[in-house]
């Protein structure tokens, strides 16, 4: 039953598989097991980051396509839903066609993207990313009036998705072992199973045939082309594929934040957070990104409370609290950056499954 | 001694246009300045513009000719360049801004002491900083471009965090050296003294990268290494050493950039050397991956074109680097003059 | 005789001033094993570079059944059925020997755009592409990562995927270059089958005097690019281009028993 | 056929290998191989793919090391030094791939080779009148080369300038026999500057013209050593050593 | 316990605001419960959360503030962006927020709702004190603002409170936020400007990085009789504006600029414990406190309902004067100073001196929400 479902990749590890399942149930049951609105939220981008880095990773990993658009995509979806919930008013229609229309708009930006450049070298495709991702940006704060500008947009999705909205009432009086049952439970469970379902998908694509011709394609596009395969349709088709659920992922964290901002979906650091998640935790394997997201999500959100901790332990001491203030955060997550390359040189989950 | 059978291959004369290729990079400088005299076409305005737009290129080269060496040369992916700006920044600064009788001082010549000593401190400090850079952060990393992003991204944010313990968070602001405030005006065109400083300091570096990579064998060894650096090491050259110094180089030239940027900005912040980055990198690709010239010819086009196009229509300055990139690698894939074939 | 599979009209490829092959005009018929000769840089794999398309043609055109395939792309000719083995060795490196041949077993059968089945479904592809492993003898290394292979298993692993291929052409450049004379028979005999094959035609370029004598039933000559002799082997054997461009007279030394 | 002169091989071995042991990530490759080159003498490693050969040149010049044994170059152990001061002590090295610099000049593959200074211009025309094409395409793109003129570049790259001892990993694959022979020649006179040559070759005629000695491998050993024209004039031998007889082919 | 989140970017660019924000937040609530932090018998507990300046952060803390620490109110953040982001959460959970130091017109403009308060000034309000202190009859002036939202609402404000007053901008220049190099900015304007007759000011909004004032300044906009105005700037600028003696506008705060207590408090406090004088920020969170003891005070509960009546039209005391929150918008009505620059070689920067103090009066600061 797993073994179809997870299409045959299994983890390789016992540790790995150990970790995957750990962080699975934790997912599942974020809101009853971690009760609090941080928490959870934190649990909900942890969802929706690794399908937004496991797309990436489809991109980079396997198709060896080195693209900095990937945020533009994501925003894509996100501003999708935000634009349909603020014109449309709030309801699961705007969602639906905000979601959708987001991700069809990423694929056919990426198609006129790819053919236009996939043709050409990989670092020619990655520029070119990287200039319509600036582009877009900057038109993205021109068009305040439409996008918000910088300030971004705020909306409202359908009620049953506020914390408003209370159910089960009659049954179990409104509470579930003593979590509220509101509209934030279940905007946290569409969220989990949207990205569950996405991630199963993409899974099951570089598993199959497609995937595979991908990972050749990467190793050597001059001999793939030689033995028949059009390199330039397989990129494209990659890309497109990529961007299209990247779109899809934006959307989800949209109707989870209610909120766009270039800051939040469009902006150069995430990007670069994305190759950080895809490289922490292992190329060339979807459960990398699982692995990667959620060690980066927590460590952008706990590194921090640590800290606090560790500097009023050290207390009294020279220096050492200065440097461990909570403020410093960013300092050891720089060295985490560096420690994990020493110490997972072909990600965690690379060095879990035995790599060098 | 035997010789081989006769060895003639047909050749036919190659075109003039193949012949020429190699020089129309050169050309588009020139070729920039008149089509932007012909846009502007209030001269006094387009002289200001136009020396102000090469010295603005100079000192983007200045920041941007380590990255030829190291991106370019030794294919290594450094985030971490900007952070070498922004410590050659601090560090000069602060040398600068005890210098205070030099600084104040009305003189030229005791302003470019001051100028040069700040220089010297932040290519010292820059250099030794890239060596440990070098041995810590990059070495685990050759030939593996993404754990590079990775490490280096560490290294960057690690240096800028210790620019803040140190220096404290606040931006720095302070004036630049009495002799070099204001400008040289001719008419109505205005050229600023600072710029012209640049544009000396420009030169020079270029000349003397050019003629060390000319002279010397260290490009083709760093070119070779990274290719196949087991040959290299099999014909008997000490490949570390070579990439080591290459590098230090690489980050005492950012250092030197540093300096020269946050005189030109008259503030500095931690994160100055970063935010330059996406244009270092620019000028870098436009220029062909390791070429020196390429990166010099680079960096003049961005500097002309944002001037003239800011001038002529403010709203398309927003994309006018990235127009000018895009533009560049579909005429030349490559960049303007390749010297490595980018993977 | 029978209408050629191939013909080559003025083929033509100049690199800068260079003209690497020059106006090659010629025709290859089913059933038949055409040696390339000629000295180094003689254009020989450029020739076939031109033919599968890695190299677009400065002039002339390239005819697969009487169609004029000048403007394919690569892989729209190798789906054509012109298929060919490398002389550098250009391989999927760390991927292993079986999935670098399932990988072309696959394209073969046109599987490639399968976005939504599972790989290790397809068992069929498995199974040919162990059976072509067998029969070029590396069956035992067909979980190795190809990179860890000895140079000479690659370049069996290399005429095992244009084997695996099964195309109309198939053009080997070299293929037994450093391959030990325990192995070499292998993939010479092969090729020998492939000769049976009345519908194929085989190009080969070799340097090896013995190998040529033994398979060829006919020899094309290149020299600076253009065709300077083509005939049976016996007479272009013979001829004085060959001899003097070629084999070196005058040299005296090791040749007489390559 | 060994009508070519046979330097008489004086005095104790330039190279010297002494049961070395090589790994290869988890595989062990190379079991204990003891092999000697004499001064002055041009001497054969052969065997059958995959046995070991190139990996004990490899061990020689460092690029894998031996964990065990020793490798005792004229005199001194290198089994332990970089790789860069073993070239420098006098070692030339053609490897199995040629090892091109694809992205620079012929002119600039060279230049490299010649490690201590300047290139030697009479030296270069000597090479040029060993492989004619390099003359050609000297200032062109050591990538586009031909296969055969790349493996006339890496020859050429390592009699660039005088070694005590060369490396030579399969130098006529891919060669016409015109320039086999002159390479031939060119070995030969590096032979009489009394240089040493330590070479793998399938090309068993080429073997048997060229070598004074000979050592066979099997499987991470070797299995004979003895002089070359002993080996070229016993088929039997051939057969049991190498699989197959040369002259069966 | 009353719990008061000060929620804002403590990390990223704008540590050195966040800092002053946070020592002046304490200090208010020190002032205001006259140093035993203690308002109607209950301790007031402060809980930080650093926002890193994300919007997304700024929601998700906010939300954790009022749903899991279950703060009585919150104050901050930094930037505009995060703020606004933050808004609804306050609607949400039906609980105050008061921003501060984020300075966005839409704030208390189209985002606002009614669980907002803001003790900061506007960007409408930097703005009409520059006009007020320099339209003139005879006065030719030239803006140069960053290309994007909050530099050209707070150029259409600088317009507006022209208009008001009868005068109108020559010449509107606007560049990329990201620009490096102003030459062809200072060129257009100097173009613009160079035949008028008579005092010629060219007035410049920038936020961030960039140092437009600098750049043209070295253009020598003097040999066209051109001058700087500009709104007031923190200390840290003040010290780039040493070759800018002379320059006039508008200014939130500068230490020597208000006379009265509190700010006189403010002043000697903080040189005895951080050895500095305060600054923009620091007199902000000052206010952003004071007005939060005021209001509980007031109100005499931390019921959310009972706070808003208290605060709605409340004035209370700062180091900027009184302040009066506007029943309208919840904007806090603030003086601003009409300043001129002096430049003391003993003093590390530019001396903002007062010329008058704009009272709230004086302020047209127009509703937006
Ligand atoms: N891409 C290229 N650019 C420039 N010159 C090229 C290119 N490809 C091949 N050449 C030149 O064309 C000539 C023919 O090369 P080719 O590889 O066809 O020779 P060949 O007959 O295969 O020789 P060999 O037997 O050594 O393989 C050579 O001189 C080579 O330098
Ligand atoms: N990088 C590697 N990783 C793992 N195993 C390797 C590696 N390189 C070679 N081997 C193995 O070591 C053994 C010897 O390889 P080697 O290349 O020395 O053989 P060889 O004698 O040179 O063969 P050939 O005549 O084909 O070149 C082979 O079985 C090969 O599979
Ligand atoms: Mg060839
Ligand atoms: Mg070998």
């Amino acid at each position: 039953m797993i073994r179809p479902l997870l299409s045959g990749d299994l983890p390789r590890s016992r540790v790995l598989a150990l970790l995957l399942v750990v962080i699975l149930i934790c997912l599942a049951f974020a809101p009853f097991l971690f009760p609090g609105v941080r928490t959870v939220d934190t649990a909900a981008r942890i969802c929706i980051f690794i399908v937004l880095v496991a797309s990436y990773d489809l991109l980079l990993g396997y198709g060896g396509i080195v693209s900095f658009a990937h945020t533009m995509f994501f925003g894509m979806g996100a501003y999708g839903v935000a634009l349909t919930s603020t014109h449309m008013g709030r309801g699961f229609d705007a969602l639906a066609i905000g979601s959708i229309s987001g991700a069809a708009l990423a694929a056919v930006l990426a198609l006129l993207i790819g053919l236009f450049s996939l043709r050409v070298r990989a670092i020619f495709f990655a520029m070119i990313t990287l200039a319509v991702a600036s582009a877009v940006a900057v038109l993205v704060s021109q068009l305040s009036g439409l996008t918000g500008g910088e300030d971004g947009l705020t909306f409202k999705t359908p009620r049953e998705l506020g914390p408003a909205f209370k159910f089960g009432k009659e049954t179990f009086d409104g509470t579930l072992f003593g979590i509220k049952l509101n509209g934030k439970l279940l905007t946290y469970y569409l969220i989990f199973g949207g990205s569950a379902l996405l991630f199963l998908a993409l899974l099951r694509v570089v598993n199959s045939p497609f995937g595979r011709v991908l990972q050749a394609i990467r190793e050597n596009d001059f001999r793939a082309e030689a033995i028949g395969y059009r390199v330039v349709y397989y990129r494209v088709t990659a890309t497109c594929l990529s961007a299209a659920i990247a779109a899809l992922s934006g959307s989800l964290y949209a109707i989870w934040l209610r909120y766009v901002g270039p800051d939040t979906t469009l902006s150069m650091t995430i990007m670069i957070d994305i190759l950080l998640m895809v490289v922490i935790g292992g190329m060339g394997t979807i459960y990398g990104a699982v692995i990667g997201a959620t060690l980066f999500v927590l460590a952008q959100n706990y590194l921090q409370n640590l800290m606090g901790v560790l500097s009023g332990m050290t207390e009294g001491l020279p220096l050492l609290p200065e440097l461990l203030s909570p403020d410093r955060w960013l300092l050891w997550l720089g060295v985490l950056f560096i420690l994990s390359v020493y110490f997972f040189p072909s990600g965690v989950v690379g060095r879990l499954r035995g790599q060098r | 001694m035997t010789t081989a059978p006769e060895h003639s291959p047909t050749m036919a004369r190659s075109s003039v246009a193949d012949r020429l290729a190699p020089y129309a990079p050169l050309m588009l400088v020139p070729v920039l300045a008149i089509a932007g005299l012909i846009a502007v076409q209030n001269p006094a305005s387009w002289l200001t513009l136009t020396v102000s737009g090469l010295a603005m290129g100079m000192m983007i080269f200045l920041m941007a000719s380590g990255l030829t060496l190291v991106f370019g040369l030794m294919d290594v992916i450094n985030f971490g360049h900007g952070a070498f700006v922004s410590v050659g920044a601090f560090i000069g600064i602060s040398v600068l801004l005890t210098l205070g009788h030099l600084t104040n001082a009305p003189s030229l010549g005791l302003n470019l002491l001051a100028i040069l000593a700040a220089v010297l401190a932040a290519m010292a400090a820059t250099a030794v900083m890239g060596w440990a850079f070098e041995r810590v952060i990059v070495k685990p990393v050759y030939g593996n471009h993404l754990s590079q992003i990775l490490v280096t991204m560490g290294g960057l944010i690690i240096a800028e965090q210790l620019i803040i313990v140190l220096w404290g968070p606040e931006e720095i602001y302070f004036t630049r050296p009495e002799a070099l405030k204001g400008a040289l005006t001719f008419g109505d065109a205005a050229i600023e003294k600072y710029r012209l400083v640049t544009v000396g300091v420009g030169l020079a570096v270029f000349t003397a990268m050019r003629f060390v990579l000319r002279r010397t064998k260290i490009g083709l060894i760093v070119r070779a290494g990274v290719q196949n650096g087991e040959m290299v090491a099999a014909l008997g050259y000490r490949l570390r050493l070579v990439f080591i110094g290459v590098f230090i180089a690489g980050s005492a030239l950012a250092g030197l950039g540093g300096v020269m940027w946050g005189l030109y900005q008259e503030v500095i912040t931690a994160h100055m050397g970063n935010q330059a980055m996406i244009l270092i990198f620019i000028v870098v690709i436009i220029g062909g991956l390791g070429s020196v010239e390429g990166c010099f010819i680079g960096a003049l086009l961005v500097g002309l074109l944002q001037n003239y196009v800011a001038f002529v229509e403010p709203k398309l300055a927003l994309v006018s680097n990235i127009a000018l990139m895009v533009a560049i690698l579909m005429w030349r894939p490559m960049g303007m003059i390749p010297v490595v074939k980018a993977k | 005789m029978t209408a050629p599979l191939l013909t080559t009209d003025d083929l033509t490829v100049r690199f800068g001033g260079h003209v690497a092959v020059d106006a090659v005009t010629c025709a290859f018929h089913a059933g038949e094993l055409t040696a390339i000769v000629g000295p180094n840089g003689a254009g020989k794999t450029t020739y076939f570079n031109l033919i599968s398309g890695q190299i677009p043609a400065s002039a002339g055109r390239v005819m697969l059944n009487g169609q004029d395939i000048s403007a394919a792309s690569v892989s729209a000719r190798t789906k054509a059925g012109i298929g060919r083995a490398f002389q550098m060795t250009n391989l999927f490196p760390d991927l292993t020997v079986l999935e670098n041949v399932r990988l072309v077993v696959q394209a073969k059968a046109r599987r490639g755009f399968n976005l939504w089945s599972v790989v290790t479904g397809h068992t069929d592809l498995m199974d040919q592409a162990e059976e072509i492993l067998a029969r070029v003898r590396l069956l035992d290394e067909r979980n190795q990562i190809v990179s860890e292979l000895s140079h000479g298993n690659q370049r069996k692993l290399e005429v095992a995927l244009l084997i695996a291929l099964d195309p109309l052409i198939y053009m080997f450049d070299e293929p037994t270059a450093g391959m030990s004379v325990d192995e070499a028979p292998v993939v010479l005999d092969l090729i020998a089958d492939l000769k049976a094959q009345t519908d194929r035609t085989v190009l080969l370029v070799e340097h090896k005097m013995d190998v040529i004598r033994t398979l060829a039933d006919r020899i094309i000559v290149l020299h600076n690019g253009a065709l300077a002799a083509d005939g049976a082997p016996a007479e272009v054997m013979a001829s004085d281009i060959v001899q003097e461009a070629y084999m070196g007279r005058g040299l005296e030394g090791v040749l007489d028993h390559v | 056929m060994s009508d070519l002169p046979h330097t008489e091989t004086i005095g104790d071995p330039i190279l010297r290998i002494e049961g070395i042991y090589t790994n290869i990530a988890q595989y062990h490759i190379l079991q204990g191989v003891d092999l000697n080159v004499p001064r002055g003498g041009v001497t054969m490693l052969l065997g059958r793919n995959g046995v070991g050969k190139t990996t004990t040149l490899r061990s020689v010049i460092g690029h894998w090391r031996a964990h065990r044994g020793r490798i005792l170059f004229d005199g001194d152990d290198i089994t332990r030094i970089p790789t860069a001061n073993i070239a420098r002590s006098g070692l030339g090295f053609v490897p199995e791939d040629m090892g091109i610099f694809a992205d620079l000049t012929v002119e600039e593959n060279m230049v490299l080779a010649a490690v201590s200074g300047p290139i030697d211009p009479a030296r270069l025309d000597w090479i040029f009148q060993a492989f004619p094409p390099l003359k050609t395409f000297w200032t062109s793109e050591a990538g586009n080369l031909s296969g055969g003129q790349k493996q006339m570049l890496s020859i050429a790259r390592a009699m660039i300038e005088e070694r005590k001892l060369y490396l030579i990993d399969e130098p006529t694959k891919g060669l016409a026999p015109a320039i086999i022979s002159t390479m031939a020649r060119a070995l030969k006179d590096l032979k009489d500057q009394g240089a040493s040559i330590l070479m793998v070759e399938q090309n068993f005629a080429v073997a048997k013209a060229l070598g004074d000695t000979a050592n066979v491998m099997d499987d991470g050993r070797v299995i004979w050593s003895g002089e070359m024209a002993e080996l070229a004039g016993d088929p039997t031998l051939q057969e049991q050593l190498m699989g197959l007889s040369m002259e069966a082919k | 316990d009353i719990k008061i989140a000060h929620v804002y970017g403590k990390t990223g660019p704008f540590e050195a605001y966040a800092k002053q924000s946070h020592d002046g937040l304490m200090l208010g609530l020190e002032y205001a419960t006259g140093g035993t932090m203690e308002v109607n018998g209950e301790k007031v507990v402060v809980i930080e959360k650093d926002t890193q300046l994300k919007p997304e952060n700024g929601k998700a803390l906010l939300e954790e503030a009022y749903g899991d620490d279950e703060v009585d109110l919150a104050i901050g953040p930094v930037s505009s962006g995060v703020a606004l982001a933050m808004l609804p959460v306050a609607e949400e959970y039906e609980k105050l927020l008061i921003v501060e130091p984020a300075v966005a017109d839409s704030i208390t403009g189209s985002n606002w709702n009614r669980y907002i308060f803001r003790t900061s000034r506007n960007s409408s309000q930097d703005a009409v004190a520059s006009a007020i202190a320099l339209a003139g009859d005879n006065v030719h002036i030239a803006t140069l603002a960053q290309d994007y939202a909050f530099g050209r609402d707070g150029i259409a404000a600088f317009r507006e409170a022209l208009a008001a007053q009868g005068h109108e901008i020559v010449h509107e220049e606007f560049a990329p936020t990201d620009t490096t190099d102003f030459t062809a900015a200072g060129e257009r304007i100097f173009n613009a400007m160079k035949d008028l007759e008579g005092e010629k000011k060219l007035f410049i909004i920038w936020a961030g990085g960039g140092n437009p004032w600098a750049k043209i300044n070295a253009m020598d906009p003097g040999r066209f009789g051109i001058e700087f105005a500009g709104v007031g700037n923190i200390l840290a600028a003040l010290k780039g504006f040493k070759d800018f003696a002379g320059m006039e506008g508008g200014t939130y705060y500068y230490y020597e600029l208000p006379d009265n207590p509190v700010n006189d408090w403010l002043v000697k406090t903080h040189f005895e414990r951080f050895d500095s004088p305060p600054d923009f920020f620091t007199a902000g969170g000052m206010a952003a406190g004071i007005a939060a003891v005021e209001a509980i005070r007031k109100a005499g509960s931390t019921d959310t309902e009972a706070l808003i009546t208290a605060m709605e039209g409340m004035e209370w005391e700062t180091p900027k004067g009184t302040m009066q929150f506007r029943a309208e918008d919840h904007q806090a009505l603030q003086p601003m100073y009409h300043f001129k620059l002096r430049v003391e070689d003993d003093v590390e920067w530019a001396i903002p001196e007062l010329v008058r103090e704009l009272s709230i009066d004086d302020l047209p600061i127009p509703v937006r929400n």
